[in-house]
């Protein structure tokens, strides 16, 4: 399609790819954090439960600011992660660390709701027929909890693909390399005039975000049906 | 091959201070609605953590509140088959049969899926999942499932409170076979006269928490004072063997003296079993009665009468080395002038026998 | 009376100041709102309630003037103000004589602007490297902010070891160090323009307009850093 | 005061086509597991739409899919004890029971909680929620917050199963209260012979999704071809009214002419009742035995002998204008020349008549 | 205390009206919607999805603008609400709007996931003792989804005390009327030395939900409890 320019191409399959990653690192670690906060009782729990929320509470730009303290070149962390290959200043892997760690308490809600529902009885149940803690989860719970997953991934997708602020702040818009949808689309607001081509971007994103919408809930209702038992 | 419990725990409806050895068998526990059953098989299960005390099972200790020892449910090798079904609701009726069966240890000779999915009967659910079951067949499926977990020790809370009579005569002698030749420890939760007096090895009676009574099964069963099940499903055991099986579809049994024909039992001759013989299933007789139905006629002394609060009395009579128990009403007391000591005869239909009633030993 | 006054966020200092002086000396209320100039000529277009806008850049001041949102006749520029390039200044300060070789100096780093097709500071900056001869090198190696505070923060930080930025930014950030100041005529001017809203000419509002030029007032946006045309 | 059912369903498993009228008082549904009981009662309940059929209760129809009908589950006034007890988990045991009296129209006449917290002996538990209730607690509150509905036909799907024996006899004689005074129909699903024999005004037994037998219950489970509940529960009722309650705890009946001593019935003197006579517990005598335990011997007549394939056979008898069936064996149908016509003697004993197989009219 | 100056105590009790707004006007549409999502089949329910997760992919300046040109004096829905007195533009209605719509994804998931977990077959059991669908509704369903209320509920209040985005745009940044905690905290940030003033704002913010949090997370765990039935 040629409505679209080169770089605008690369702004969508940028944003596509920042989502999809944000989305797929960050899930197993929303699993873990949502049965952690559902299930189990450990000392600090609050303080974990509201650190996840940070995202929500915190001005998007207040969050990029303190990634960027905290994994930026000169940052404690990146510092850190530098020497084994990982940097994430203005690379497309910060603009998924940003959106995962925006997206994150979204996921952990929705995960963590679906924990709660879980009957525990059958949970034992499995334990009594031989099943180790582990064994139980991914063979009892994490199948139970599953459309849940698939909610708080969606979530976390669609946020990712619309997150703007904490994103441009802590990697910059530089583009083919961190320029993502939501700042294109910054970009074009900020000019008298641009409104049409924010809007052809804006329709793009929409799309995307809709198809990944319309998939998973066909799973989801898939996987329901198949736990609903018929 | 034994279990040894003795817990104490305390819950807001119910002060749970259980102690009882259960030897090799099957341990029926009994006792009224609430009188914490589940909770003490929940115990064993390692489900419900006893606030203090110890259980263990042949020796190897579950639970030992003093050691601190606590063994989680999976490592327990346990097959439970719950209250309430508990199936996994995404699995098939296959997966769910199936999934004890990868932690049993290689060679742990457990159950052949083939052979108790026909016991149970369940062969055209496989594809199914719980969701589209029956009652019964989910109560089913739960029964297999912890059969096949290759247990050492099988917990059943009611497991057959669903079925009906037939099916329930299809699966009772799998059970009769666990206790028998696998030598399972099992604990078994049930309201039935029937189930209780055919499986049970031994019996724990639960009152309120409390372990009011227990014992070997003939002897709990056979004891007027307790008659648990309430005073119909008073009966004494009686141990025999079977003589020959006649054409007229009649078996021959002796047990120590005594003939008794019973409707065809299916154990080979030689075999010996038990019979348990219901107290009202007992008529007395001063005198031996002639052109009458019933077919055994069993010459017997009076030993002991124990008159109830009602129009009833319990006569425990011995017969030979067996003892039976008759129960009759105060009226027939009188009018009969039984006694201790007095000599009369005991009358039992070869029908009043219900197939349920004779066991193997 | 109440006036309500749409302005640049950037003039917010200056601003609260000069409102504080008016206030005791009027009577008059003034509400101050302060966003991007785009999100508000947006707003007055569709008809907010302000009686003054003041705008960091002249497109969106004309953009308005030509849908005949300004009262005719009472437009000023009210101020200007310089683009210089900075550096971390933990990096010992140099001063260049003439325009350095910007990308020679970042070496591997990057050159922190705003954004250079639609935040003035970017627009400006862009145009002065263009001017310079130096665009086409940098073109890659600029990561863009969404708003020139930000580039100013990945400066401070040390992410990008040089940025470009307004003087009046560089002037107040005792993390960088201003190492050269682009040619006025390197860029196209920056300027302030401030106007009343048409229809919103009340005597209050041209006082607070007319205020905005007295010599108290240009004496905080000097200390302010930015410059006062005379 | 009927109920009646034609419908036609399919489901993976089962293809049910069932049709019946359930006369007032209670229609026992009957089966093995899988047969489609549930499926049944969950139609009438309306919470399954059935592809075709009718279903009306006294006139008013509930569900016709060739007119269109199909009355939601709320507006049938129902009380449904499910086979799973099915409490709101985040309600209290007494805002369970409650709820369905809110529905009820203003002067129903519904049950009055008290009354029945008492007979299902739940009053401690009434400020819990059900997660701390054992199973049986679980299923009596079921029951409870079913009658309290004040409902207009009430579904019990095997309410009694995971009680006790004396739980059992409790709470039995409130059905038989409801059947007999309050007059709303009850259709019952139960594998318990003693139940339904007590209980069933008329008796729908279902195989493989159909109505394979249907009738009056005593004349279904008189049926020597039917005793679908296995033979051994093969009987026969007996009209009787209660003449008087003597001081040693026995009640005299008279049936006809013949008078039966029972233990202590409940029922007032000059109370019509029925009695259920087990045919395993009838014996024949040639002659009048004389020095025996049973108290009631009756004189009777042989109308018909059934051989079974076994070793057993069913004898029906007159006695006066009563029927009554004796379960003896083949070789005693030899021994004594059974024949019909040949006049003798039928001998039961007074406590071979359990509480449950007495009932009220 | 008078570490925050008037105008920001204005901030934090205004983000606080607008933020308890959004979340109780919103949570009856929410909940209204996340049963219809879960239960019910109507056409155009795909689209009704779609439409909720819109603010959640959509970049929040996208979303701000669309409400004003909806709901702004000259939109054609704030056109057709001001006769009735309803106006949301440059109002802090207009901030509870564009937070509760900001909010909405959130809310709806979180609900909707319950919603799915409850057992139809209680439901069912509540229906044939008598209970209309509305009763059912309201005595069995909507105290079985009460924890997922509550989740959702407190998603949507933080996001709400966070929303910034949608808000500035919609209805700018006027203090006292508009300007939201997040809004000041921006136009601090705009400004060289503002970053101290905006840190204090961001610790009532972050203090605020994290209170919220807490005490929903102790209403949860309540309600958990009596619906285990201990
Ligand atoms: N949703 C369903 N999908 C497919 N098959 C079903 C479904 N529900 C029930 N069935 C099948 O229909 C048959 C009848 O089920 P139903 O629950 O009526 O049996 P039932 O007579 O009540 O048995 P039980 O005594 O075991 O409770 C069973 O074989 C069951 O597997
Ligand atoms: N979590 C709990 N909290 C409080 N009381 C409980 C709890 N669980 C069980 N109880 C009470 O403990 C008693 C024993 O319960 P248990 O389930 O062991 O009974 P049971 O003997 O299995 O009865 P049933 O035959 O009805 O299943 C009951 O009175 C029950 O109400
Ligand atoms: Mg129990
Ligand atoms: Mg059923």
């Amino acid at each position: 399609m040629d409505w679209l320019g080169p770089e605008e191409w690369q702004a969508v399959a940028l944003s596509l790819k920042v989502a999809v990653w944000a989305t797929l690192v960050s899930l197993p670690l929303g699993v873990v954090t949502a049965v952690a906060l559902a299930r189990w009782e450990f000392p600090g729990k609050q303080l974990l439960n509201g650190l996840v929320h940070l995202p929500l509470i915190l001005p998007p730009v207040v969050t990029g600011y303190l990634l960027l303290l905290t994994f930026g070149t000169r940052g404690p962390l990146g510092a850190l992660l530098e020497p084994l290959g990982i940097v994430f200043a203005f690379r497309w892997t910060g603009a998924a660390l940003a959106a995962g760690i925006m997206a994150f308490p979204l996921m952990v809600r929705a995960i963590r709701l679906s924990v709660e529902a879980v009957d525990p009885k059958l949970e034992q149940a499995a334990s009594t027929l031989g099943a180790s803690r582990l064994w139980v989860f991914g063979t009892v719970t994490l199948p139970l909890i599953l459309p849940g997953v698939i909610a708080g991934a969606i979530l976390a997708f669609a946020k990712a693909m619309g997150e703007f602020g904490a994103t441009i702040t802590f990697v910059s818009n530089i583009p083919g390399q961190t320029q993502t949808l939501p700042s294109a689309i910054y970009a074009f607001l900020q000019v008298p005039g641009g409104e049409a081509s924010a809007l052809r971007l804006v329709a793009v994103s929409v799309v995307i975000a809709m198809g990944a919408l319309l998939a998973s809930e066909w799973l989801s209702r898939r996987v329901a049906k198949r736990v609903a038992g018929t | 091959m034994s279990l040894s419990v003795d817990i104490r725990h305390a819950l807001p409806g119910l002060a749970l201070d259980v102690r009882f050895e259960a030897p090799a068998g099957i341990t029926v526990l009994f006792g009224r609605s609430g009188a914490g059953k589940t909770t003490v098989v929940n115990a064993v299960a390692g489900l419900l953590r006893p606030d203090q005390g110890r259980i263990s099972v042949n020796g190897r200790v579950l639970f030992d509140s003093g050691a601190g020892v606590n063994l989680p449910p999976h490592r327990r090798r346990l097959g439970y088959v719950f209250q309430e079904a508990r199936l996994f609701p995404h699995m098939t009726v296959r997966r769910n049969l199936a999934y004890g069966q990868r932690f049993a240890p290689k060679g742990a000779g457990g159950e052949e899926m083939g052979r108790v999915v026909e016991m149970l009967g369940i062969g055209a659910l496989l594809d199914r999942r719980p969701g589209a079951l029956s009652g019964g067949e989910r109560q089913r499926v739960a029964i297999g499932r912890a059969l096949l977990a290759a247990p050492k020790l099988i917990l059943a809370d009611e497991p057959l409170a669903s079925l009906d009579e037939a099916r329930k005569a299809e699966i009772l002698p799998y059970f009769e076979r666990l206790r028998d030749e696998v030598a399972v420890p099992i604990l078994y939760v049930s309201h039935a006269a029937a189930e209780v007096a055919r499986l049970a090895t031994s019996v724990v009676v639960l009152e309120d928490g409390r372990a009011a009574r227990q014992g070997a099964a003939a002897e709990v069963l056979s004891d007027p004072a307790v008659t648990p099940l309430g005073v119909r499903s008073a009966g004494a055991m009686l141990e025999a063997r079977v003589v020959r099986h006649h054409a007229d579809g009649l078996s021959e049994l002796q047990a120590d003296g005594l003939t008794l024909w019973l409707p065809r039992v299916p154990q080979a001759e030689g075999t010996p079993l038990r019979v348990r013989v219901e107290a009202h299933d007992v008529m007395l007789a001063l005198t031996r009665p002639e052109g009458i139905s019933a077919l055994n006629v069993l010459p017997a002394t009076v030993r002991e009468i124990r008159m109830g609060d009602g129009p009833g009395a319990l006569v425990q009579l011995s017969a030979g080395p067996n003892r039976l128990l008759a129960r009759v009403t105060r009226r027939s007391v009188e009018a009969l002038e039984l006694r201790p000591g007095l000599e009369l005869f005991a009358v039992l239909k070869a029908v009043g026998v219900a197939k349920e009633s004779v066991a193997d030993l | 009376d109440r006036i309500t006054v749409f302005a640049a966020a950037s003039l917010k200092t200056a601003l609260d100041e000069i409102v504080a002086g008016f206030e005791a000396e009027t009577g008059h209320d003034v509400a101050l709102s302060f966003a991007g100039s785009s999100a508000l000529a947006r707003q007055i277009g569709l008809g907010a309630p302000a009686d003054i806008f003041i705008s960091a850049n002249t497109d969106w001041m004309d953009t308005l003037a030509a849908d005949g949102h300004i009262a005719s006749g009472t437009r000023v520029e009210l101020l200007s103000n310089r683009l210089v390039l900075i550096r971390h200044w933990a990096d010992a300060p140099q001063a260049e004589a003439g325009p350095p070789d910007i990308a020679g100096l970042l070496g591997d780093g990057r050159l922190a602007m705003a954004l250079v097709e639609a935040v003035p500071a970017g627009i400006y900056g862009k145009a002065a490297l263009q001017s310079l001869g130096q665009w086409d090198k940098l073109a890659d190696r600029v990561a863009q902010a969404d708003n020139v505070r930000a580039a100013l923060a990945l400066v401070a930080l040390g992410e990008a070891p040089y940025g470009i930025v307004y003087a009046t930014d560089a002037a107040a950030e005792p993390d960088v160090t201003a190492v050269y100041t682009f040619p006025a005529d390197s860029h196209p001017p920056i300027t302030y323009p401030a106007a009343l809203i048409a229809g919103r000419k009340t005597p209050a509002a041209t006082a607070f307009l007319d205020h905005l030029q007295t010599d108290a007032a240009r004496a905080v946006f000097r200390a302010q850093g930015f410059i006062v045309p005379d």
